[in-house]
């Protein structure tokens, strides 16, 4: 049965004095794709990073409010961001593997939590290249610089870094922003096998893509949630005026 | 924001009130001539049907263009898909329009059985709703539009009146008179089915602005 | 003449202003190594390095001062290279932003352009005087390796600050804790620039003079520090010594300058022998230098 | 168990922090260590020498029997041989910086840089055996009036030294002007050389003269060159033809001598650091300070 995996309440963040979200109630069941839609700095990719914790890094960030993962605050005392971070996987908009081989890359998150047995190495590299329809492409070039493929494969290559250390919840900040169509089209469907898996957040400034690839969608303006509800719902019948005015186009 | 949308959606919007308006005609025309029972009126109509079909296949062709290029969404793919929904409906009644003109043609040269009262009453009333729809589409005006539904039981049962009256008055009583009966009452069944037709195109127009979905649930109006 | 052809003419007459203004520096670079070869090519040979310094201009080497040389820059690359780098690390990637750090970095701006004989007096001060370690190669392997730190730790960070924050949200997305991310990541992305920046400090490390007089650098030295690996006899045949780091010791500069005030014409070959080998030395590293940065450059960008 | 692991691999992470900023807090401790180490031997310095005969006093004579200490004489051989070689490098400096940065070819650029910096990186003392032995007699040539050791010709190899610190610092500053402002002139009608001097030169002067500050500190400092070809004689003179001292001269000269711990003559060498010290000091942060606000209005 579905359950809610994640859930923010009252979520608020701030940078310095700059408050990017207003309170936002999302609550993300598991095995679905939700896509957050919304203008530029509506703070949807705040959002996002939020959830893994990766904008902890940054100077001045602070958060206001609970993040729920798995019936527990992601920011308790007993949570370790560094454990968080392995269960949230994230793809970023810009691919950005490491300037190693292609295996070392998927390798890394083995690499950093002990794991040095080559087999089990092995084995989740082949497993999750395949899983992106990678495998085909580089199988015999696995020493490869990752820096020497394309930007498409360079995506597809991070995707399947981030699916090697098996996370439950896929965090993905405009993943095919700069990308092509082709390459596009194929993180599309891959999105689409990965929902059975695990369950899916992605920010997105393309919303045919959204409601491609979504169930769910969250329409987010000036740091509050204005609409979410199912993806159908959104792009035929939006209840909200702003919603309506955003997706039709004729916003500003 | 002037988005390029909007130009293609006003140059659909007329297009199709271009097309209920020639609708609207056929229905006068076809009416008139039952009236006078003027054969040339009655094969204005039958020719003017071409025109509409075309008008059809024109606008189908717009939405259709619209939709895999501009990929509308939300009030703009409503207003789109129902579009296309509702010249099928237009055709259909300019379809009926034509069916009326034929029966015109068997009943000219013979005088009417009777002085028409009811027919031109169910035609008052399918021409109002008509009118009534297409004002509702231009105004994108929900409540208009559940007006029109509403009066659509007005129409079923004056078509009732008419086609008892004309089985028992006359059919029943004088069966040299079932060639001249039977026409009008197939008339009265068109006239209906223009009703039905515009109950439709009605609905369609409550889906494009309120986004609610009231066929066959016309009870929860 | 109309306006264009005007313009035009000044233009090329400032391309030309600007081209002899380059070359003259260079010009002059390559009128000081010519004038260097031709005054101590005679006395490149085998015997210049095998020597002491003499009395005898004729019968004087370099013996002392490269031993000397290799001996200090040892001491300060071991020194200087770990602590520079962790500094760079440091203010790169863990440095709150705040006044202190603010502070830190004001005054690291600052170490790199205080004049190299104040950093001799702090050696004199402290390391000779009141850490007692004398005129010894060590004090003067500390000196040099806090005169090159800045040096060390602005290239570190200036390198870590040219890898994309990308890469470090990647690394930690995946899990990995700072240190991991800087180990794995971090530092083997910035490691070609930062040797740059190494080789060029330890390039000016062997140039130096002042410091070294300063901290007491002798310029008549006719023995070694003692060698650190002792042949034994008996097991394990081998054993390592620390003595050499407390003896006197002089550097290839030092006795280049030492050469270059006496009065006697003799001396003047060996000084320009014993430039020609600093500058060949010095030419050495920065090739290096600029050929590993060139080779940085043309890696994948991100 | 896996508690353990990741208490352990916390405290590895804090313990990598602390002894990294060990490291980096090292500078402040040099810094503080010079402060400390010269103005301690400088009080003891000016226990017996007022501070305002060393600020007065046109004699420099410590290691005579007639004492003096006037800094002025020293003072004035620094200012003297660093003006020299700021007159050679700013002009020669700056128009190979435009030159690099606003007609140069990359190729061009690629080649020039590097042979730059093998210049910057010449030991100071082979610039000195250069200025005494091959500047010298080429003035002597010239001015036959000129002595052995002189301001003029360590001055001008010092300018020679410090080119290439004022053509990259300047470039740096120049090719930080956003190419918008170049567009924009172009799109008005200039031509480069107006683009050059009219607009890209304005809008990075605080990042120039920051550069040459810089350089200024650099020649105050510079210490081999002088200590080889401009002689030991203090002398408050601006003739640039006749032997003087320098600061930073005169601190190589005490050093090579045995002047015995704790004597005045060796505290000397501290309160002429100190005041090299002060002034570099000063020289560096304006330095600093320009760059940093040159840096914030183009970023």
């Amino acid at each position: 049965m579905a359950k809610n995996i994640l859930e923010t309440q009252d979520l608020k963040a701030y940078f310095g004095n700059k408050q990017i979200l207003k309170g936002i109630n999302l609550a993300f069941l598991s095995n679905t794709v939700t896509a957050i839609i919304g203008p530029s700095g509506c703070g949807k990719s705040t959002f996002i990073r939020s959830i893994n914790r990766i904008n902890d890094l940054i100077p001045n960030f602070r958060i206001e409010g609970n993040i729920i993962f798995n019936d527990q605050d992601i920011h308790d005392k007993n949570v370790d961001e560094v454990d968080l971070r392995r269960k949230v996987g994230m793809v970023f908009q810009r691919p950005n593997p490491f300037p190693k081989s292609i295996y070392d890359n998927i390798a890394y998150g083995f690499n950093i939590y002990g794991i040095k047995d080559k087999y089990t190495i092995d084995a989740a590299v082949e497993n999750s290249l395949k899983k992106v329809a990678l495998w085909e492409e580089v199988k015999n070039n696995l020493s490869q610089n990752a820096l020497t493929l394309s930007g498409g494969q360079q995506q597809r290559l991070c995707f399947a870094r981030a699916l090697a250390i098996e996370p439950e919840v896929l965090l993905l900040d405009e993943p095919c922003s700069a990308i092509d169509p082709i390459s596009t089209a194929k993180i599309e469907e891959l999105i689409h096998q990965l929902k059975k898996n695990y369950t899916i957040i992605i920010v997105t400034h393309n919303m045919q893509q959204a409601a491609r690839v979504s169930d769910y969608t969250a329409f987010f303006l000036l740091g509050e949630l204005i609409e979410f509800g199912k993806t159908d719902g959104i792009f035929t019948a939006p209840k909200d005026k702003r919603t309506e005015a955003y997706i039709t186009g004729r916003f500003g | 924001m002037e988005r390029h949308l909007d130009e293609n959606l006003t140059e659909l919007k007329t297009n199709l009130l271009n097309m209920g308006a020639m609708v609207q005609k056929c229905i006068s025309d076809s009416i008139e001539s039952l009236k006078t029972l003027d054969t040339s009126k009655a094969k204005e109509v039958i020719e003017c049907d071409e025109k509409i079909d075309k008008c059809e296949l024109k606008i189908d062709e717009q939405c259709l263009d619209l939709l895999v290029l501009k990929q509308p969404v939300a009030v703009d793919f409503r207003f789109v898909t129902m579009v296309m929904k509702i010249t099928n409906d237009l055709e259909r009644i300019a379809d009926l329009a034509v069916d009326i003109s034929e029966r015109v043609l068997e009943l000219s040269g013979k005088p009417h059985l009777k002085p028409l009262i009811d027919i031109p009453k169910l035609t008052v009333i399918a021409q109002k709703m008509l009118e009534d729809a297409l004002t509702s589409f231009i105004n994108q005006d929900a409540e208009l539009a559940k007006e029109v539904i509403l009066r659509d039981t007005e129409a079923n049962h004056l078509r009732d009146l008419i086609q008892e009256e004309l089985i028992k008055d006359f059919i029943v009583k004088d069966s040299n008179s079932v060639t001249r009966a039977i026409p009008l009452l197939l008339i009265a069944r068109h006239l209906e089915r223009i009703c039905d037709h515009t109950t439709n195109i009605a609905e369609y127009i409550i889906y494009m602005v309120e986004a609610k979905i009231v066929k066959h649930r016309s009870s929860e109006l | 003449m109309n306006r264009k052809a005007l313009n035009n003419f000044w233009d090329k007459l400032f391309k030309l202003l600007g081209i002899t203004s380059i070359s003259f520096g260079l010009l002059v670079l390559l009128a000081l190594i010519i004038d260097v070869i031709i005054d101590g090519y005679p006395r490149i040979t085998l015997n210049f390095f095998k020597s002491f310094p003499s009395r005898k201009p004729e019968m004087a080497g370099i013996l002392s001062a490269w031993v000397g040389t290799i001996w200090i820059m040892v001491i300060t690359a071991l020194i200087s290279i770990p602590i520079g780098i962790g500094a760079g690390i440091y203010l790169e990637e863990y440095a709150p932003k705040n006044k202190f750090t603010n502070f830190i970095e004001i005054n690291i701006a600052n170490l790199a352009g205080v004049p190299s004989v104040i950093y001799g007096l702090l050696g004199l001060g402290f390391f000779v005087r009141y850490m007692n370690l004398d005129r010894s190669v060590l004090a003067g392997g500390l000196t040099l390796a806090l005169l090159v730190l800045p040096v060390i730790i602005l290239s570190t960070r200036e390198a870590l600050r040219a890898i994309p924050s990308s890469i470090r949200e990647a690394s930690y997305a995946l899990g990995a804790t700072k240190w991991q991310t800087i180990r794995n990541q971090l530092l083997p992305a910035a490691i070609g620039n930062i040797l740059t920046g190494i080789i060029l400090a330890m390039s000016r490390a062997m140039g130096e003079t002042a410091p070294l007089i300063t901290v007491g650098a002798l310029t008549y030295i006719a023995f070694l520090p003692q060698n650190p690996v002792i042949i034994k006899d008996s097991f394990p045949f081998m054993g390592i010594s620390f003595q050499g780091l407390f003896d006197p010791f002089t550097v290839l500069p030092i006795q280049i300058y030492n050469w270059v005030s006496r009065p006697q014409k003799g001396f003047i070959t060996d000084a320009a022998a014993g430039i020609m080998v600093l500058l060949i030395l010095t030419l050495i590293m920065n090739s290096i230098a600029i050929f590993l940065r060139y080779q940085n450059q043309k890696r994948v960008r991100w | 168990m896996l508690g353990r692991k990741k208490f352990i691999l916390g405290l590895k992470e804090k313990l990598i922090e602390k002894l990294l900023f060990l490291c980096s807090f090292l500078s402040v401790l040099t810094t503080f260590g010079i402060i400390f180490i010269l103005s301690a031997e400088s009080i003891e310095f000016f226990k017996e020498v007022p501070v305002l005969s060393f600020l007065t006093d046109t004699q420099w004579t410590p290691l005579f029997v007639n004492k003096h200490f006037g800094i002025l004489p020293l003072l004035c051989g620094t200012i003297l041989t660093t003006f020299i070689a700021i007159s050679v490098a700013l002009p020669i400096g700056l128009i190979s910086a435009v030159y690099l940065s606003e007609y140069a070819s990359d190729k061009t650029r690629n080649i020039i840089k590097p042979l730059m910096e093998i210049l910057a990186a010449v030991p100071t003392v082979v610039y000195g055996y250069f200025a005494l032995l091959f500047i010298t007699p080429l003035l002597k040539k010239i001015i036959p009036s000129i002595s052995g050791f002189n301001a003029l010709s360590s001055g001008l190899v010092m300018g020679i030294m410090i080119i290439p610190l004022v053509a990259s610092l300047s470039e740096d500053a120049l090719r930080s002007v956003p190419n918008g402002l170049r567009e924009g002139a172009y799109a008005l009608g200039s031509t480069r050389l107006q683009l050059s001097f009219k607009v890209i030169f304005p809008a990075a002067l605080s990042g120039i003269i920051a550069a040459l500050i810089l350089a200024i500190s650099r020649a105050i400092g510079e210490t081999m060159i002088v200590a080889i070809a401009a002689g030991q004689q203090p002398r408050l003179t601006l003739n640039p033809l006749v032997p003087i001292e320098t600061i930073t001269a005169y601190i190589v000269q005490v050093s090579l001598g045995d002047t015995p711990h704790g004597t005045l003559e060796y505290r000397t060498i501290f309160a002429c650091g100190m005041t090299l010290f002060l002034l570099t000091l000063c020289l560096n942060i304006i330095s600093f300070k320009l760059k940093k606000k040159f840096q914030e209005i183009y970023e």
